[in-house]
């Protein structure tokens, strides 16, 4: 399990900046808002939350299409199939890997982009803590996703539109707890709808994602 | 010992028996060649030895975590080099040293290469080395050596033999001559009935 | 002889065969009777005689929950027991259903342009039939997308069981971020006192209609995917032979 | 050439609804944005013309990544370059057959998700026109795009990150005609750049994108 | 009439040369076997005859339009079915009939087929009876009988003296015996000496 991890780990750093990609992602969309919005702090602020929120998923989702496909295409699929490895752990890794080139840079360079789009410095530590119980959560979904649509060809869209639905918790309570710690309300409830979205989603989806992945080998 | 034992089988691929009625039985050091035209179900059979797709009919006994699956993608990162695609499959497998794995197919020049930078028939070799770091005893192997030159096609059946001679046993899909002196069988009289389907036992005729 | 037996494709096709003909003709009779009636209760004192849209949009809004949820059963029938039966009818469940959460939007929508005075509002209610709609539109394409029916039938399968877990957890996560205008279920225990029974009556006929509807369209639908499967068999026996 | 838009356009049909696909993706978003933003009509109209063009812009973006890199994979691409279709003709047929299934059904869609987002109904012309005018040039700079990081692994987020900011002279002026349609100003000037733009983008680009493949499938 | 011509070539791969100084001509009616070990440079040499990457020095000489290429990967499209691929392919080549290629290549049986249903010999069958719809006189072909059976190898090396009989002529790289009368080049005399990097002409040795 170490072994798949470390080699995801330096496969998204060889091909080119895993680990900057997603950011890179992010910051365009965070600069692409206010073309499409307007400058006003009046108008990015009351919109700022949602905006890294859908930003942080969208390149969750990006990022995600291939986190099968490409060892589907080449063969490693199979061989880890028949590989003494559990294919439970090999998804939860996977998404753990997924998690860690693309959700990780993400929390460290929100605070950055939350300052881009107007987002008060109050709202900042909800921010964090959201993201950090929210994005596993967006990562083994995604990692579901991408089980299910595998080996189809043209998975990007259909991937979205499996995944999207399934990401609207998380969302609506993510930017709950951001905006009431904005106004200095309770996030004490969001945050525990999240993490216990969250320790669900962690401790149920890999069998769901296993058990599409064996369909889909077979 | 008998690694490999397989009784009466029948396999489908999309929804279609391919081949039906396939016993044999495979002991430590023997290896059993698989022959038969394009199409009839080579591919199939072997993946179902390999565990990953059910049978349709019959059975198959071998001791758990007994297969290394070589198919027709070798499984090889690009990005990684050589040594580290290999590496990788060893750790995996809880398995072996990579310096006899890596001489056995003539890759120790190649070893820093990234196996992007690898030619068809390099590539496979490597895809073949992976075979010596996964200490299984049952090689499951479709099509071995495809683009490797004769030089190459040598050097593997050298491999096949000495894993034979440790107690190993293989199965090998080919339509090409190895020079190994392993039992044939020719799947050709097991080819399916065009009228029975795969399915379920119990179904009726009516659906599929 | 076991209810399981219904499985069976061929018993399956001359059972429902034979009772078709009355569903659809029950199906009729009490949706036309039920919306002519409907059509002519006297108009409400606040709401005119938009309320009459009611007669769609209620019985639509309970089929397309419904749907669901017996495509959410047929899913883990086929998971567990193996039935194609049951995999193939959560199959031609789902655009009914998605059709009738459709119906049940644009019937919302027409409503709430005189009542609110807005084509669409993100009101708890309506916002999550919206997603009701999206995991709809996801099981179709999964469907769509994956060439063998065994394997599509076992991935839509786990979607269906993903997806409805995630399905309630949106309406209470979707209920937490905004409370709504919509009217609470009117026709639950306080009903008398929430809705005459001038409306009531034909209200519950129709819903009986259209669940009958769907059972109609539901059998017609699972009968066509059947003789699809067997049309698919009969060639690929050919192809191969 | 008609031959290839044919097998393009019945291979998207096939490959499970490419026409509904990219629609629905457009529809799921318009669905996430209020979670992210409030549902209140005051936070959601001034930034709905905003949303719908990048809606687009996403939806354009994920049906892209794999325009070229199917075929890459395939070999058809290898085949295509040695057969007598000129090279940048190709790329113009593929960026035809991308606008088919992803441009057109989104106009078509744009109307009832402007109602969706609470956009003004005197908006849903310009909407419409901008948007008719803008998607093309969207189709061919995202094949540009592709044909640059054609046969890179994880061209997912690479391409993103290279279109997006193309994206953007066409989104401001997009979003520009569908406010000034909203507030009744003139459209007149934003219009003449969209069709500009466009008009640029289909006469240059396909040179560009062919010179890119070329140096690919060296 | 010549059909090809190369002079002195040196071709690179991954900024290094692979061979140089290879030379030869083929005329209608003529094939040409390259043969050497895996990594020589045969997939490289022929990518070049084909046009797809430029030569690092030496010049190819052909008319426009000669080359049909088949590659390791077959172009095929899994979700068209073997009809529809091959017409596709005749459509873009403003080429030939169907049906002859379809025969020659014993593939009407499955015509009608999704070629993501094939097995790995038919696959390479249909991409081998693209050739013939291709109608272009000379065939550059990168191991043709990858997973051929015994008999579709024999079938594809009449289609080969077919075509050469009717004024085409073919360069092959191939590991194994096709069975052809044409002369056989080895690449490993040409292997290109390791000092010398490509580079394009007129370049400084401080440089590349
Ligand atoms: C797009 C818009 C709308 C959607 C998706 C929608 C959805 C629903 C649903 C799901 C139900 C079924 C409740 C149940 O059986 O438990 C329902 C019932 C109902 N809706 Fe709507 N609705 C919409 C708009 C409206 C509007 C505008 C009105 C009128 C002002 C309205 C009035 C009612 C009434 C009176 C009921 C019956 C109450 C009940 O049985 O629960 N709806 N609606
Ligand atoms: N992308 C690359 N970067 C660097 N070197 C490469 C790259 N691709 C291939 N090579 C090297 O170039 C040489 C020639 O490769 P080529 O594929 O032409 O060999 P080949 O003769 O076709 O071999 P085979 O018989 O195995 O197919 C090989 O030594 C290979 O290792
Ligand atoms: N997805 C599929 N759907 C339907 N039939 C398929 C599918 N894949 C393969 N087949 C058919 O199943 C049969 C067995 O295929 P298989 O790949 O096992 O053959 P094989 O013996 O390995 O052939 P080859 O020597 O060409 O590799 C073939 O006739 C093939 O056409
Ligand atoms: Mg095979
Ligand atoms: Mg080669």
């Amino acid at each position: 399990m170490i072994a798949l991890l470390r080699r995801d780990l330096s496969l998204a750093v060889r091909a080119g900046g895993g680990f900057g990609l997603g950011v890179a992602f992010f910051l365009i969309l965070c600069a692409l808002v206010p073309f499409g919005v307007g400058p006003e702090t009046s108008a990015l602020q009351p919109i700022a939350a949602g905006i890294l929120w859908l930003g942080a998923l969208l390149a969750c989702l990006l990022s995600l299409d291939r986190i099968f496909a490409l060892d589907h295409e080449d063969g490693s699929l199979d061989l880890l199939a028949t590989s003494p490895l559990p294919l439970e752990g090999a998804v939860a890794v996977k998404a753990v890997a997924h998690w860690i080139t693309t959700g990780l840079p993400l929390i460290v360079a929100a605070p950055l982009f939350g300052i881009l789009l107007h987002l008060p410095g109050a709202a900042i530590p909800s921010l964090l803590v959201s993201l950090l119980l929210g994005t596993p959560a967006l990562s083994m979904l995604g990692a579901f996703g991408a089980a299910v649509t595998v080996g189809l060809r043209r998975g990007g869209l259909l991937l979205s539109l499996l995944v999207l639905p399934l990401y609207i918790p998380t969302l609506i309570f993510g930017t709950e707890m951001i905006r009431r710690g904005q106004d200095g309300g309770d996030t004490a409830t969001p945050l525990l709808f999240l993490a216990g979205i969250t320790a669900g989603v962690l401790a149920l989806v890999p069998f769901a994602a296993a058990a599409a992945l064996r369909v889909n080998l077979r | 010992m008998t690694l490999l034992a397989v009784h009466d089988l029948a396999v489908a691929r999309g929804g279609l028996r391919t081949v039906e009625g396939v016993s044999f039985t495979l002991a430590a050091g023997q290896a059993l060649i698989l022959r038969g035209p394009n199409g009839i179900g080579k591919t199939t059979l072997l993946r179902t030895v390999a565990g990953l797709q059910p049978p349709i009919a019959g059975r198959i006994d071998m001791p758990e975590d007994t297969v290394a699956y070589a198919a027709h993608a070798d499984g090889l990162k690009g990005a990684l080099t050589v040594a580290e695609n290999l590496r990788f499959w060893s750790r995996v497998f809880g398995g072996g040293d990579l310096a006899p794995a890596l001489a056995a197919m003539d890759l120790v020049a190649l070893a820093d290469r990234p196996a992007a930078a690898l030619s068809a028939g390099q590539k496979r070799r490597l895809g073949l080395a992976r075979l010596l770091v996964a200490r299984r005893p049952l090689w499951v192997l479709d099509e071995p050596t495809v683009s490797l030159d004769a030089a190459s096609v040598a050097r593997f059946a050298d491999m096949v033999r000495a894993h034979l001679a440790a107690g190993g046993a293989a199965l090998i899909a080919t339509h090409i001559d190895l020079g190994l002196e392993a039992r044939v069988l020719d799947l050709t009289p097991f080819k399916a009935k065009a009228v029975r389907a795969a399915r379920p036992a119990g179904f009726n005729e009516a659906f599929a | 002889m076991s209810i399981w037996e219904y499985a069976n494709p061929v018993k399956f096709m001359r059972t429902s065969g034979a009772v078709l003909p009355w569903v659809v003709a029950g199906a009729a009779v009490c949706t036309v009777t039920g919306l002519a009636w409907g059509f002519l209760t006297p108009e409400d004192y606040r709401q005119g005689s938009t309320v009459k849209i009611v007669f769609l949009h209620v019985p639509a809004a309970m089929m397309a929950i419904n749907v669901w949820v017996m495509m959410l059963v047929a899913s883990l029938i086929w998971l567990i027991r193996r039935h194609h039966v049951s995999a193939l009818a959560a199959k031609a469940a789902a655009p009914v259903g998605a059709v009738m959460t459709v119906i049940g939007l644009v019937t919302g929508a027409v409503w709430g342009q005189p009542m609110w005075g807005t084509w669409w509002e993100w009101d708890p209610r309506l916002t999550s039939f919206l997603i009701l709609l999206l995991f709809y539109l996801g099981y179709i394409a999964l469907w769509s997308a994956v060439e063998d029916p065994d394997s599509a039938a076992d991935l839509t399968s786990v979607l269906c069981l993903v997806g409805s877990v995630f399905a309630l957890l949106s309406r209470y996560a979707v209920l937490f971020w905004n409370q709504g205008l919509h009217q609470g279920a009117s026709l639950s225990v306080q009903s008398g006192e929430r809705m005459s029974a001038v409306y009531r009556y034909p209200l519950y006929l129709t819903m009986l209609g259209f669940g009958l509807l769907f059972l109609s369209l539901l059998l017609v639908r699972t009968r066509t995917e059947i003789r699809r499967r067997r049309l698919a068999a009969l060639q690929a026996r050919e192809m191969r032979a």
